[in-house]
């Protein structure tokens, strides 16, 4: 058999966190390193992989198929689609400029703080979550996603609990309170999500007899496997409810506000740009796949909940105080476009939803970073202590508006590209709804530029008039997350032209088609 | 009763001695049992006449070797194809040789001696006037606090006694999932439950509570018992016999040569159901079922933590096993009274376990509770009655056995002056003090909270699966809900031990000896085997999932 | 070289141009206004090829286009970066190119003291290349992104001086705006994508007759909600005024001349649309009429120079929408009205950036008065501009502005005569407060003697405050030449600017054959029309120079009319969104974070803690007495038993 | 006679035994009604032991004895520990760990 290409993906990180783990104690710039040739060793094989990858070829590639737990019916099968493939390669290519970005997040206070912080578990714990998240990518075995859905909790619950912000206007007690709230409040919400879908898992596999997404998709695809439309129906529930705390969707999204302020600015970008996409990804994957009925059955409801909650994250965003809550609900109503796009049931919505999740990770991750990197400079997350910072470091200001231009896409930078496909993916079948949606794009840019100018412009505060620019690392960071913004911005073709086939599948196996333009139907 | 039969009897009584065949007995089947009934009895010898100073080594050798061979005994009958094709009744109908009794005998032996490692341990307590000392009073007849008990501190007393107990329990609960008529079942219930109650009141350390624990579980099992008894002599009256076979035949009605007295008391449910009901309730209490569940914490609390790993383990084994025998082949023909039934208990051990276990303050009670609520998981698995449900349960009782040991182990190990330092405001911090034994217990608790890649997921996917397919859906509903709830409080353990400052007088980390390393080693090891590659075990387990009749 | 392939380059100039400036930093600092300016004039010249070129083809073979790449491509979602040189767009190619870089020759000079002038003359080429993407785009799409573009342009030049709040506020507030009207073109966009299956002009256009006239009007008021963000227009007008805080040099180029006029090509360019959908043509005439009134009042009333221009900038795009709302009767003279307008009013802006040049920044004209004797060139290439925009015969904005007034009568029916009445009253409030500007401006006494004159608003670091003491007595002067002679240079276009396109008809042969063109039939002769339109420019005037031309300017504004003081907030439309929108906004916004955090995330505490309660009650059961664990275990088995009864008796 | 009478005064001393568990302070009094019902157990025994005219309930009835015996035996030492602890025998007094 061939080189298991996608297990080397998944497992290479996990090798590295073992090893970054093992590094001793007082080698702690060792370890750092250790994480970043990994992190960029595993973005050489995601690189593979998107090359090996042939739109035009079979559905699933590079697949591996091994007995794992006959008794319940569980293989080790991994394999790619277009969209699979595409987040393989976002998640492995954020990582470095995470572990990057992080580079002094865990290192230990001098000052005499009892706080315990191995710096090589923060990375350990960060090449860890990416190796389960790329293999919940890669599975085509709905038991071994499920299982690395939920294992991915645990690292990225000690990443949120354990590496907190330092940066707390309440000092240091406070923090480690609500930090551990936060990290709590995470890990509850997404479990109980987990354990109501492993109801749905166990139903599935009562019903299908056993957990091969590509056999139950067949056969639900030619008829063999019959569900009662109300089994269906539950089982979907099942699902969708894990992916929607995971994604958030409106209301189960109340953690991830909590999670990104508390978590430090790399953690936060792992949360929002890498870990939830998983919920997205699996929606698209697995609801619709598996439950095509019950999916076009929900579809209204979860439509008016995707456009509550881009209305409702925009403007709770304008409401916030705190530059990271701040982006964490411009997050959430960023899911919910995403939601949007997936649930329009045309191409444009769901090849759009999924560049979305492209872009919105490399948006994000440029925001939330030079973000994170503002607030380990003054200390501070309030936007209110900061002003005039553009005067002081202006290089600073200049890439964090790029990331806020990104955030409300304007036309040029990626993130327009997805989001216009979804509006329109949404308007052609949903007009009431499209047009909603698309009162979020001036929200958008409300709570960007509140943000940008009452930190950035105005006369400079004087806690900030010693602000130093960017270093040279957070350029290293920044700079080529704004480069592909802008790429995919005028570019994304490259992107489109893997996605597109596997959202036709995925079309085709919810049996709808695009509508047709009035003036071709009028003929 | 008419005259004539009442003479019959004594005629029979009055028949030559050389008339009587003797019973047949097939020692190497029993002989897991028998090897360590045997060296139990040694034990008591070497009490007697192994001076004070090496009994403790004496106690120890003879313990683990008899265990030892006993699992080895299990593994040959295994191999030898008792548990499948060869399974069959033994010594008389009184013990059942198959594929439940010989998969739980040896989960048993396997716990009895992890327990016996941690039994054994004397490194954690300080030592007391140059005298190594484990974790058991050094006389337990002396009253705490007293002068005498000073003495017996001085001279280097040690309750040795604890290890011969330990094998009888053992013993007893070897019996007990393979007894096959009602009589041995209570035998084996009273052998390993004597032996507990007594182990209960020894602690070293806070011996008010280990002895007020002691009386709590010996009133309560007794109380119990009586249940059990009476259930087991209304049963007999419903059937005319103790053995399974019979009953299960008369209960299903396909008894043959019916006399008119059977005649008469089969006509009669009443007796069959209640009495059914009473001795069920009797194995619920040894479970820890909601409503009958309200000794566990307290025992577990007082109870000298090695004990309490040890009984919290191996009892839910060996009364689970037993309950599974009684239920599956005693009982299948009222397959429709019992379940819905088992459905309530299982669905208020569940709940009501996670719940209370919410607000516990005490770790080893903590631990009690969700024993609770996981005796409540695998009866969801017991009410599927199929063969899935059966082996699911096996799987699900040697992975919890042993997280279980593992972690009452991990509890030993942190102390303070008081002794083992059980109140969780004092495992603040552990994390940051010591990494690896926080590490561990983390493991221990993501065990029990059912995170997938640890065995507590594999075990309770089985279970529900099982149920599910067994119709019980509401059922693993419930059981997910109540799994989340559960979460909650190991989450809160882990941050405790993670996020929270360390107390300035907070509890030390005692270095174990290699022999509570090998307890909590194993523990973690078979918690991740199970986890990541359970198949082998999954395969024993359906292989050993087939009762005989 | 084919003449399709210089397109790229007209946009390329100047891109490259930003990018160097922006990313080049500080060492750039000394060239970087050359490099700037070079570009810029590099795309003009490009542009001046291209029209030769184009002169050189006969009329119908007039429209170049150039595939670059493919966008955009999901299902039947085709979006292609092409671009599209006809006469429209090379008009304003020409316009653009040909304005931006005589400004930014005149801001060489103007932000000469500004330590920021590279990162300055970033902004304006990146403005130039958004503004020819916008025009030269192929499908709507693109030229939303040229659309996006010159908005974030804008905002970046508006709030240049970022450290005045008033500046940030300002680019925030005219971003917004704008973002309004850009959700009218998106959705704009997808109803054209629903009815036609695609959004590239040349396709809408001609299947336009498939397609249902609801659908069109649709299609039609989406993009005039655009065109209304971009210029402008009422009710989406607030930014403008407000924008004026924005360098001079920025005020003339793209809230003058360019960018705000961009509505109109969007009309114009969708002419078709339009054509077809009369209900949309006169709400597009209405929303101009009422806009061109509007902005002459507002101009009326400000004494701020830059606002009351930026009012008179307002209303005469009201005339250009409303010419491109009559539909082909109009199309020409909007556009030729625009290209004039572009001349005089960029020119009027510079001189108005040239005088406050020499004030001290000074904005306020009542602090004005008698400044032709101190900057005589700046004072005739203004009396020009004035001249033109008034519509003085013989000046452009005589021809360009009369053509529409006729237009409107020529629409026919009771709305054309409204239509021509709203536009000869604008043609007179014009007048009046043109001709007031130029009076407080040039005229009087010398009211800024013997007081300092710092404007509140004045920012500290604009350029010639550095070099004048604060607080010190200004003493004009006139501007250096760099800054002169781009004001001579349109002064020229704005006095024989429309003459050249009028004579012969020249613009409108040239135009002719993209936006199409009919003669209406009028009511009245063309002789009637311009006649009655100097008579209220003689009106206009004759009130102007009897309030300010006669009588003494007072220093301080006095109260006023209820009119007037409306006048002065922007006839209170500001406060209006200041209540509506903004407060109700942040109320919205506020409850909403208490109703996240009691009611959404308080369900979820609440069930935690609901758990906890229970819990906590339900250990109370655990009293620790032997006895009633018994009774609970009595009670268990009584249970057990009836069941098990109970469920073999159902 | 009907045996079953037997049977019926068998459930009320197994009764009478419960009640009195769970009414009585005194450990030892506890116990002897623990023993009481197995008495009653060992009379249901031998009554039906007769109604089935086989012998197995008598010989049960002997087995409970020798178990009712070894309880007594731990359980009057693990009462007795306590008595010499506390000076008391009555079981709500050992109340520490409740909760």
């Amino acid at each position: 058999m061939s080189f298991p290409l996608l297990t080397a993906t998944a497992a290479l990180p996990a090798v590295g966190a073992i090893a970054t783990a093992a590094v001793p104690a007082a080698r702690r710039t060792a370890a750092k390193w250790l994480a970043l040739v990994v992190s960029l060793a595993t973005l050489v094989l995601a690189v593979v992989v998107l090359v090996r990858f042939d739109p035009d070829g079979a559905r699933y590639q590079l697949t591996e198929s091994h007995p794992w737990i006959a008794d319940f019916g569980v293989r080790y099968d991994l394999g790619v689609d277009g969209i699979a493939a595409v987040l393989i390669a976002l998640t492995a290519l954020l990582i470095p400029f995470i572990v990057l970005a992080g580079w002094h997040d865990a290192d230990p206070l001098e000052t005499g703080s009892k706080r315990w912080r191995p710096t090589q578990g923060f990375f350990a714990l960060i090449l860890a979550v990416e190796a389960m998240v790329i293999i919940s990518f890669e599975s085509t075995d709905v038991f071994l996603f499920y299982i690395f859905f939920e294992a991915m909790l645990i690292p990225m619950y000690f990443l949120i609990g354990g590496f907190g912000d330092r940066a707390h206007e309440h000092g240091e007690e406070a923090a480690s309170t609500q930090r551990s709230y936060a990290a709590v409040k995470f890990l509850l919400y997404n479990l109980v999500g987990g354990l109501i879908m492993l109801a749905a898992v166990i139903g599935l596999y009562v019903v299908a007899g056993n957990f091969s997404l590509t056999e139950i998709a067949q056969a639900r695809a030619n008829g063999s496997l019959h569900m009662a439309t109300s089994t269906e129906r539950w089982l979907f529930l099942g699902f969708f409810f894990a992916f929607a705390v995971k994604a958030p969707l409106w209301p189960l999204h109340t953690w991830l506000p909590n999670a990104m302020q508390e978590s430090t600015a790399p953690v936060a970008v792992l949360i929002t740009a890498v870990v939830d996409k998983v919920g997205t990804f699996a929606m698209l994957r697995y609801c619709l796949q598996l439950f095509p009925e019950a999916s076009k059955w929900a579809t209204p409801v979860i439509l008016v909940l995707a456009v509550i909650g881009i209305i409702y994250g925009a403007l709770l965003a304008v409401g916030q105080r705190d530059i990271k809550r701040l982006v964490a609900y411009a997050s959430i109503s960023h899911f919910g476009f995403i939601i949007l796009g997936i649930f329009a049931m045309t191409s444009q919505g769901q090849s759009g939803a999924t560049l979305y999740m492209v872009n919105h990770g490399i948006s994000t991750a440029a925001l939330m970073l030079v973000a994170g990197f503002l607030i380990s400079r003054r200390g501070s997350r309030l936007i209110a202590d900061y002003g005039g910072v553009q005067k002081v470091a202006p290089v600073l200001a200049g890439t964090f508006l790029i990331g806020g231009l990104a955030t409300l896409s304007l036309p040029g930078l990626a993130p327009f590209v997805s989001e216009f496909l979804v509006l329109v993916g949404t308007f052609t079948r949903y007009p009431a709804i499209g047009i909603v949606a698309t009162f979020g794009i001036v929200l958008a840019a409300l709570y960007t530029l509140v943000l940008y100018q009452r930190t950035m412009t105005g006369p400079v505060k004087p806690e900030v008039s010693a602000m130093p620019d960017l270093r040279a690392r957070e350029l290293v960071v920044v700079a080529p997350l704004i480069v592909l913004l802008i790429f995919l911005g005028v570019y994304p073709k490259p992107v489109t032209d893997i996605v597109n086939p596997a959202v036709k599948q995925t079309m085709s196996d919810v049996h709808k088609t695009d509508p047709k333009p009035e003036a071709e139907a009028a003929k | 009763m008419s005259a004539a039969a009442v003479h019959s009897l004594w005629t029979t009584a009055a028949d030559p001695i050389t008339k009587i065949d003797a019973p047949k007995i097939e020692y190497g089947q029993l002989s897991p049992t028998l090897i360590v009934v045997g060296a139990a009895i040694v034990g008591v010898l070497i009490e007697a006449f192994v001076p004070r100073k090496s009994r403790y080594y004496a106690q120890v050798f003879v313990s683990a070797v008899a265990l030892c061979a006993g699992f080895a005994a299990v593994v040959a009958l295994a191999a030898d194809g008792y548990g499948t094709t060869k399974a069959h009744i033994a010594a008389m109908g009184a013990i059942a040789v198959d594929g439940p009794s010989l998969f739980l005998q040896g989960t048993i032996l396997l716990a009895g001696l992890v327990g016996l490692f941690t039994f054994a341990e004397r490194r954690l307590d300080p030592a007391a006037h140059g005298n190594r000392v484990d974790s058991f009073a050094a006389q337990a007849a002396s009253v705490p606090g007293s002068d005498s008990e000073q003495a017996a501190v001085k001279a280097g007393f040690t309750t040795t006694e604890v290890f011969p107990l330990l094998l009888f329990a053992v013993a007893g609960m070897l019996v007990f999932p393979s007894a096959n008529d009602l009589l041995t079942l209570f035998v084996a219930l009273e052998v390993f439950s004597l032996p507990l109650y007594l182990m209960c009141a020894l602690a070293r350390r806070k011996r008010l509570m280990s002895q007020e624990a002691a009386v709590k579980y010996f009133l309560l099992g007794a109380f119990a018992s009586a249940f059990t008894l009476f259930g087991i002599a209304l049963l007999y009256g419903y059937a005319g016999s103790v053995s399974y076979a019979t009953i299960a035949q008369v209960v299903d009605g396909t008894v043959t040569n019916v006399d008119p007295a059977l005649a008469g008391t089969m006509g009669n449910d009443s007796l069959l159901l209640i009495g059914a009901a009473m001795v069920v309730m009797g194995l619920l209490f040894k479970v820890g079922a909601v409503p009958f569940h309200m000794w566990t914490p307290d025992v577990y609390q007082g109870a000298p933590t090695p004990v309490t790993g040890f009984m919290a383990a191996a009892t839910k084994v060996a009364a689970f096993g037993a309950l599974l025998r009684l239920l599956y082949v005693v009982l299948p023909g009222m397959r429709w009274d019992w379940r819905p039934v088992m459905w309530g208990v299982s669905i208020i051990t569940m709940l009501g376990g996670a719940i209370v276990a919410i607000t516990q303050t005490d770790i080893k009670r903590l631990l009690a509770y969700s024993s609770i609520a996981h005796a409540g998981f695998i009866l969801a698995g017991v009410i599927a009655t199929s063969k899935d449900g059966v082996s699911s349960v096996l799987f699900y009782l040697a992975a919890y056995s042993f997280v279980t040991i593992g972690a009452f182990a991990v509890v030993t190990l942190v102390r303070d002056a008081g002794g083992e330092a059980t109140h969780l405001s004092k495992w603040a911090g552990l994390g940051r003090r010591s990494p690896l034994v926080a590490a561990v217990f983390a493991v221990f608790l993501l065990a029990f909270a059912g995170i997938p890649l640890t065995s507590g997921f594999a075990g309770k996917f089985a279970v529900f699966k099982a149920a599910a397919e067994g119709g019980a859906v509401p059922l693993v509903v419930i059981g997910v809900i109540s799994s989340a709830i559960a979460a909650f409080f190991y989450i809160r353990v882990i941050v405790l031990m993670f996020f929270s400052e360390p107390r300035p007088e907070g509890p030390t980390v005692a270095v174990p000896s290699p022999l509570t390393m090998a307890a909590i080693g194993l523990g973690v090891a078979v918690t991740l085997v199970l986890g990541v590659a359970p198949q082998y075990f999954l395969d024993l387990a359906n292989q050993a999932g087939v009762f005989v009749r | 070289m084919n003449a399709e392939n210089l397109i790229a380059l007209l946009i390329a100039a100047p891109l490259l141009g930003a990018a160097v400036l922006l990313l080049g930093g500080r060492r750039l600092d000394g060239v970087g206004h050359w490099i700037g300016t070079l570009l810029s004039t590099a795309s003009f010249v490009f542009g001046v090829i291209l029209f030769a070129d184009l002169l050189g083809r006969n009329a119908e073979h007039r429209t170049l286009t150039q595939h670059l790449w493919t966008w955009i491509s999901v299902g039947s979602f085709q979006a292609d970066v092409t671009f599209r040189l006809d006469q429209l767009s090379m008009t304003f190619v020409l316009l653009i190119t040909g304005v931006g870089s005589l400004i930014h020759v005149y801001s060489i000079g103007y932000m000469e003291h500004d330590e920021r002038r590279r990162r300055f003359f970033g902004y304006l080429n990146l403005f130039l290349a958004a503004m020819l993407l916008l025009v030269l785009a192929d499908n709507y799409l693109l030229l939303y992104v040229g659309w996006e573009g010159v908005g974030l342009a804008s905002y970046l030049l508006i709030g240049f001086w970022q450290h005045k709040p008033s500046a940030a506020t300002a680019a925030k507030k005219a971003f917004l705006v704008n973002r309004v009207g850009d959700m009218g073109l998106s959705i704009a966009i997808m109803l054209m994508f629903t009815t036609f299956g695609t959004f590239a002009f040349g396709p809408v256009f001609s299947h336009v007759g498939d397609a249902s006239e609801g659908k069109l009007t649709a299609i039609g008021l989406m993009l005039l909600l655009a065109a209304c963000g971009k210029s402008a227009q009422v009710p989406l007008q607030s930014w403008l005024g407000d924008a004026m805080e924005g360098p001079t040099p920025v005020s003339a180029l793209i809230h003058a001349a360019t960018m705000v006029t961009a509505g109109v090509y969007l009309i114009v360019r969708s002419g078709d649309v339009f054509n077809a959908a009369p209900d949309a043509q006169l709400v597009v005439t209405v929303v101009g009429a009422v806009t061109l009134l509007f902005g002459a009042i507002v101009g009326c009333a400000k004494d701020d120079i830059k606002k009351a221009l930026a009012g008179s900038t307002m209303s005469q795009i009201g005339y250009m929408v409303l010419a491109a709302g009559l539909g082909p009767i109009g199309y020409v003279f909007a556009i030729m009205h625009l290209v004039t307008h572009g001349f005089f009013k960029a020119g009027l802006f510079l001189g108005a950036g040239s005088v406050m040049h020499g004030m001290n920044d000074e904005v306020d004209m009542r602090k004005y008065g008698g400044l032709r004797k101190y900057m005589p060139v700046t004072f005739i290439t203004f009396g020009l501009g004035y001249l033109a925009i008034i519509g003085f015969p013989g000046l452009s904005g005589f021809f360009s502005k009369d053509k529409i007034i006729e237009a409107a009568f020529a629409k026919g029916g009771t709305e054309g005569w409204i239509l021509g009445a709203c536009a000869l009253l604008g043609a007179a409030i014009t007048a009046f407060y043109m001709t007031r500007v130029m009076l407080m401006t040039f005229f009087g006494e010398e009211r800024w003697r013997n007081q300092p004159t710092r404007s509140p608003q004045a920012p500290s670091a604009e350029p010639a405050a550095e070099h004048h003491g604060e607080h010190a007595e200004p003493h004009p002067h006139e501007s250096p030449k760099v800054m002169t002679i781009p004001m001579i240079v349109l002064a020229v276009g704005s006095v024989f600017g429309g003459a050249f396109f009028s004579i012969g008809d020249r613009f409108l042969h040239w135009l002719e054959p993209v936006t199409g063109h009919s003669e209406g039939d009028s009511p009245l002769s063309a002789a009637t029309v311009t006649g009655a339109t100097m008579v209220c420019l003689v009106i206009g005037v004759g009130i102007a120079y009897v309030q300010y031309g006669r009588r003494p300017v007072p220093a301080v504004a006095p109260r006023g009319s209820l009119l007037t003081r409306a006048a002065r907030r922007d006839l209170l439309q500001d406060d209006f969104n200041h209540v509506v929108l903004v407060r109700g906004g942040e109320h919205l916004t506020r409850s909403l974070v208490y109703v996240d955090h009691t009611l959404v995330d308080g369900v979820v505490n609440g069930t935690a803690a609901g758990f906890g309660g229970l819990s906590g009650r339900l250990r109370k059961l655990q009293n620790g007495y032997a006895r009633s664990y018994a009774v609970s275990m009595f009670g268990g088995a009584a249970l057990l038993v009836a069941a098990t009864l109970l469920m073999r008796a159902v | 006679m009907n045996p079953v009478y037997y049977l019926y005064l068998a459930a009320l001393l197994f009764t009478i035994g419960a009640t009195g568990v769970l009414i009585r302070r005194n450990a030892i009094v506890v116990f002897m009604c623990i023993e009481l019902m197995l008495n009653a157990c060992n009379l249901a025994f031998v009554v039906f032991s007769r109604m089935h005219g086989n012998l197995d309930g008598q010989i049960i009835a002997f087995f409970t004895m020798v178990v009712a015996a070894a309880e007594v035996v731990v359980g009057l030492a693990i009462i007795v520990s306590l008595f010499r602890t506390r000076h008391s025998a009555s079981v709500d007094d050992a109340s520490l760990m409740k909760l």
